[in-house]
């Protein structure tokens, strides 16, 4: 597949390990955090890992949505599909997510509550059109990258006068995240990041100055593709050993510094910033998210349907938190495999595969935990 | 005048409703008009829920499969070619040389006779090119919203030649893993027609009787130790089951195991991974390693398993765990899948 | 939740559709966010959207520094 | 940690969902946990998709049903229990006994796991009733609004001892037709727990296995010809079939139909003719007239035939009618049913 | 089952035939219609017939409503199901009624239409009750017998104020079939009634007294077990050897002159008289049905739903219409058995068990046809 | 349309329902046609309604009938 399997290319790859291993300076370590899920992904599926040199670290970063979704919006959306009679849509992602007392989407689904798994909030106005009698909601969730197309669905279905047709808004923003976990910044053990892939191809490479400039971290944009992610490696290994910090875009195939104009105009139109969101792991982060905005607001969810849900609590053991800033690994929890596993996760890390404590469950645990030098 | 006194059976509009399943006088009409021509054989057309078979020479094997696909055609087959490949299989990887079907059908009311026919039919066809009769069947028809069109069941027995001793617990370190072709063929045939995922393809399920490869396969190296389908879950989850079985692990070669590109693209555009997407006409063999190459030719020799390939071998792991050498050079864990696999965005 | 591919335009269809092909496999996705998009041009699709062109010449850019690397490394 | 890293089964509140049918760890986990512990056998055990048996003595027979019955669990039994009675009595009505059975299950998202443990334990007890080994299964999982809680399909084989041939071909004018006891117990008792019908009643089904009855008749009338259990459809069904396959008419004498008095009382309420309702638990034999009475003490000295009864006798008619004399002296038709029974009004 | 079992005694019932034997008056003939499919159902399903002398013929009358409902009726039963997002109930006899074009309920339910059988009418209610978001329509038919427990429904449904439900009326009155059958009397080749068992429970026996007198006809109401249809024919061949046509109650158990005036109230109250109404196989029969009284009007199905049927045309090759009027015998239709059975039937004789041909197809068609003398 | 069974009424109930007896099997009913029935009455049972009462008197008097018609038929 063009474009795709030539970022997979084995002898490359042997070739960008030979680099990295070479350019790491002796006696010192790497710590890089990959912000997206994405990259987790390609580094557990692909077995980065073996590739670089014990001197470099990768941290799991909070880039999943369906991860970092908190236990009460999970259970939003469960009774959202039982309390009213509605045709719940949402990415099939969130279908086994974890809300309170180990329910989710799916089992709501074997309860007989009317939920469609679809491929694209496309789907989801079809489904509106053609069961003009039920009510459909979309339960919006994803980063930068899913917004847009959830903004485009609003405008449509105001020009349609779709009125069977809601959205219930998760989209959360990449930047805050990346800032709540930096948090004030000195202490947090990270020497740079490889930056969002996608998300970048929306909202460009502008918005992560502030994280050299502010942080002094290096971040290297990269492509989901485990050479992508070794050659971000590289740059940021280059950097750290220059001293500089800098934001470098090796996903310049797609990534352009003022990202996808339409669609950041798109969404600023339809959504407004919240002043604060709940993260799953890292607690409410200021300003993380979307609500839609007042000239939309016939189509939110939010107003439309009034669900009740118990307070919700993440599970007091889970060190997803500390997981997610680097602090520890996922075998550090007391938990890991016993009994928190991907068929029964009681962690916002678990949740996905593109966690990293489900990463590291599904492709990583045959590892002797590798020393790092300190 | 018919025998039962009675106008045929609509072929071309008619549906299935209640009455073609509360035995009476439709349920006998469907079952003459529609089973007792397709599937002819001296044992079927006694017409007794029981069919009397020979004494068979040998030990036997039993395997049954319910099939519920949807949808119910597909490119490269349909339910009913499936339900017959798939008894067919299992009794094959029991080492069996497969003999005699059951064929039970779950009809939901309102559900084309002419459906059913051409399903009925590709059941006959398919018995046919594997060496089965359908011996024995039954018809049930549930009510509108108790199904999914067509349920069917199969059930078989195989005869196990003297000498041939096939077992999933029979893997041993340094075991060669051998596969028979391509894998996520019939997974992604299947997707590509779902309403919600629908994209354009070319491509086929693998849908086949395998026991004629496995005769093949048998008689180069009887020493053979472990067949295995992959159907659902496929080539990981039955990886999975075999060094659970053989308390061994399994390394398995990414650049080695044959996937279309086709396949590839279409597990790429859904994010899903093609070592468990289901295969329906493929095997998975386990043999010592002084035998590997004698098996592999022999599979590469017969019109099922011509792109068969070396994909992997047994290693001595008291974990128990499948490992993969990625084709990027690094290594992974190929885990039971959790749940489902649904297509993903994230 | 950013599962995206590249891919190429082969045919446009109403309604700012496309159909992508991804070797064997074409698929209709919305261009309403690219709207400059054409036939032939690659671009990154996700969830049914094209996100944004992909440029070939950045990325055969990006290949060579690849390669680069290892001469780099060699010398 | 359990060997695949999960948390046991929550049998008290836990529910299928689709990933129980999936091919992953959680299907894995369901069939370990449920139905290796309830179906344990050497055959089953293997873990394998067939299952290897021993080397059979005599001719076999096969044998296959899919039940659907609503509502799953009624007086008297349950759709597990039902699912190994229906096989292994069509086995034993084809002069086998009964050996193994392979069991199929589609269960729908949304199923209750106790329910599904009580349904399995069931069907575990009355296998070992019957004296058969269930040795391989399958599960698939249906989505929720494609099935009814739970379907069930057994197939099985059984084995033939040499001198006996029984088939529904072979009634000849002259023979004498006996049943093991009262008719309607099962269709009755089903029907008194549907929702729309519901009435008061101590009406239990009479599911149960048949084998040890069939031989102890086949031991004392070898020259038994037909045998055949009337389920659905009923006596009315069975007989036709009957008459149909040997070309024959039969003749049967209602005073002498067994007929229990809330059977009769509730098929009066709701219009039905016992004669169609379905048997679960009760076999129809059909002998020469020279060995009836040798056949009906085998019959009555067992304890499932306990209220055996002589109620008709073949006859020649090239129609292949068969008539009943009426409890009030006159004659009529016991004709095929047309579509199902429904309750009456009129 | 007592008052059941004792009517069904075999030693009575060669008493009765013995005595009908010895009564029938040599040479001549007896042609006794019951009007009831009750009677023609007992008649069948003991084999009445054997125990008859050959001189009483016993001729199958319309006292089946399902065999009798026209086939437009059918047809808007099945529009009403499959054109509206209804429930439709009805008995379950209904089911399998062939409509135009081979339709039926049964095929309508196949193809997805919400039809519910049901037992009694109050199950109907239950139906609305439990689905308040939902129309349910009553598909009522039969005669004074099922119209009592339909007017209570309305009145029920009145009370409650039950928005839901509604009732599609198809109830039709015996004595004007009767009426019907023997049109202006004098051809008709009938030498008096069995008249109705559970219609005259309601009625009483008053309404069969125009008979006797306006037609000569004698008329002896009787139960529906077989010897009181036995007895029956005993009092019918007495009544024609004495040359007397009068109104007898065998049936008396369970009849009393005046019916059951309450229920009569009711159907007064609930209903109106329609001027007209087609039946199967009489065709137009004037002051035969049942309307739902203007009291009622917010509760007629026929009111509150407008359904689309093509004009519809009864089997041209049927004879039920000489059937029922005693002319003719099933067999002496060109089509019984072929194509015209209870699987296929094409006309209104072959659809209940109670109709003159399917009960003469599934209890009788193995006798040869018996010579009556003329 | 009319078939109807006597059967015995053993329980009262709410909403003028009543159980009835049929050897063996309970059914309830609606005594709303036939509100003077009461428990021990025979009633004719026709779609979950009671039609009318059964005279057990009349009962024995036609089954008298049958019986006689034998000894007028025997003369
Ligand atoms: S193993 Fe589970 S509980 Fe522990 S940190 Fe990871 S997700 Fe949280
Ligand atoms: S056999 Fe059929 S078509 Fe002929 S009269 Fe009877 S009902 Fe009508
Ligand atoms: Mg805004
Ligand atoms: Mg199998
Ligand atoms: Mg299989
Ligand atoms: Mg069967
Ligand atoms: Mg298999
Ligand atoms: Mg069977
Ligand atoms: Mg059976
Ligand atoms: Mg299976
Ligand atoms: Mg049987
Ligand atoms: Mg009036």
């Amino acid at each position: 597949m063009k474009y795709i399997e030539e970022f997979r290319d084995p002898a490359l790859a042997k070739t960008l390990a030979r680099a990295i291993a070479a350019e790491v300076a002796p006696g010192r370590s790497y710590r890089f955090m990959e912000f997206c899920g994405g990259h987790t992904h390609a580094i557990a599926r692909y077995g980065v890992e073996d590739l670089l040199p014990p001197a470099v670290e990768m941290i799991h970063g909070p880039g999943c949505p369906v991860c970092v979704l908190p236990v009460g919006r999970v259970d939003v959306a469960v009774a959202l599909a039982t309390q009213h009679d509605v045709i719940l849509c949402t990415y099939a992602d969130l279908m086994r997510v974890p809300g309170s007392k180990f329910d989710s989407l799916m089992k709501a689904k074997a309860r007989g509550a009317d939920i469609r798994m679809i491929y694209s909030v496309m789907d989801a106005l079809r489904i509106a059109e053609e069961n003009p009698g039920r009510q459909v909601v979309f339960f919006a969730i994803g980063f930068e990258t899913t917004t847009p197309p959830t903004a485009l669905a609003l405008k449509q279905a105001t020009a349609k006068g779709l009125r069977n047709f809601s959205v219930h808004c998760n989209h959360v923003l990449t930047p805050a995240a990346m800032r709540a976990i930096l948090g004030d910044g000195e202490k947090v053990p990270l020497d740079g990041f490889v930056g969002p892939a996608h998300v970048s191809t929306v909202i460009g490479t502008q918005p992560y100055e502030e994280f050299t400039r502010d942080y002094a971290k290096p971040v290297v944009i990269a492509g989901f593709e485990p050479l992508d992610v070794m050659q971000a490696v590289l740059q940021l290994v280059r950097q750290v050993n220059d001293g500089r910090a800098e934001v470098e875009n090796e996903y310049s195939r797609a990534v352009t510094p003022e990202g996808n104009t339409r669609a950041i105009a798109l969404m600023d139109e339809v959504f407004d910033l919240r002043d604060s969101f709940e993260w799953r792991g890292l607690g409410e982060v200021p300003h993380s998210a979307l609500k839609i905005a007042d000239a939309y607001a016939d189509f939110d969810a939010e107003k439309r349907f009034s669900v009740k849900t118990e307070p919700a609590r993440e599970n007091k053991a889970c060190e997803c938190g500390a997981i997610l800033r680097g602090e520890k690994t996922p075998e550090d929890c007391g938990i890991f495999g016993d009994p928190c596993t991907p068929e029964n996760p009681l962690g916002a890390c678990m949740v996905s595969s593109e966690g990293a404590c489900a990463a590291h469950w599904t492709y990583g645990r045959f590892r002797e935990k590798k020393a790092v030098p300190a | 005048m018919s025998r039962t006194g009675r106008r045929a059976l609509d072929l071309s509009r008619g549906q299935i409703d209640m009455s073609h399943g509360a035995g009476g006088r439709a349920m006998a009409q469907l079952i003459e008009e529609l089973f007792f021509g397709a599937f002819d054989n001296p044992a079927l057309n006694r017409e007794h829920d029981a069919a009397l078979l020979a004494r068979p020479e040998g030990r036997i094997v039993m395997s049954t499969d319910s099939f519920v696909v949807s949808p119910l055609f597909f490119p490269g087959g349909d339910i009913g070619k499936l339900a017959v490949c798939g008894t067919v299989n299992d009794l094959a990887m029991g080492g069996g040389v497969p003999k005699y079907l059951t064929a039970g059908f779950i009809l939901e009311e309102g559900f084309p006779l002419a459906d059913l026919q051409r399903i009925v039919e590709s059941m006959a066809k398919t018995a046919q090119e594997a060496g089965v009769a359908i011996v024995s069947g039954d018809t049930k028809v549930v009510e509108k919203g108790h199904g999914d069109g067509i349920y069917i069941n199969t059930a078989g027995v195989g005869l196990v030649p003297e000498g041939i001793e096939i077992g999933g617990e029979r893997a041993r370190p340094g075991d060669v893993v051998l596969i028979s072709g391509p894998v996520g063929d019939h997974g992604v045939a299947i997707m590509s027609k779902r309403e919600n995922l629908s994209f354009g393809s070319e491509i086929e399920s693998d849908c086949q009787p395998l026991a004629d490869l496995v005769a093949a396969m048998l008689a180069a190296v009887p020493e053979t130790r472990v067949l295995r389908d992959p159907t659902r879950g496929g080539l990981g989850a039955t990886m999975n089951e075999i060094a659970q079985q053989s308390g061994v692990g399994i390394e398995l070669d990414e650049a080695a195991i044959p996937l279309r590109r086709e396949v590839k693209s279409a597990c790429e555009l859904l994010g899903l991974d093609p070592l468990y997407v289901a295969n329906e006409g493929k095997l998975i063999a386990i043999c010592p390693e002084d035998k590997a190459a004698a098996l592999l030719s022999a599979m590469q020799a017969h019109p099922r398993g011509r792109d068969a390939a070396a994909i992997g071998r047994v290693l001595e792991d008291d974990r128990r765990f499948v490992r993969m050498v990625t084709g990027l050079g690094g290594t992974r864990m190929v885990d039971w899948m959790a749940g489902e696999q649904l297509p993903r965005i994230c | 939740m950013c599962l995206a591919i590249p891919a190429r335009i082969i045919a446009m269809r109403e309604d700012g559709l496309a159909d992508v092909e991804l070797e064997g496999v074409t698929k209709e996705v919305s261009l309403d966010l690219v709207p400059e998009a054409g036939p032939g041009d690659y671009v990154i699709v996700h969830v049914g959207y094209a996100l944004s062109l992909l440029s070939e010449e950045e990325a055969q850019r990006t290949l060579a520094l690849f390669a680069e690397a290892g001469t780099g490394a060699a010398a």
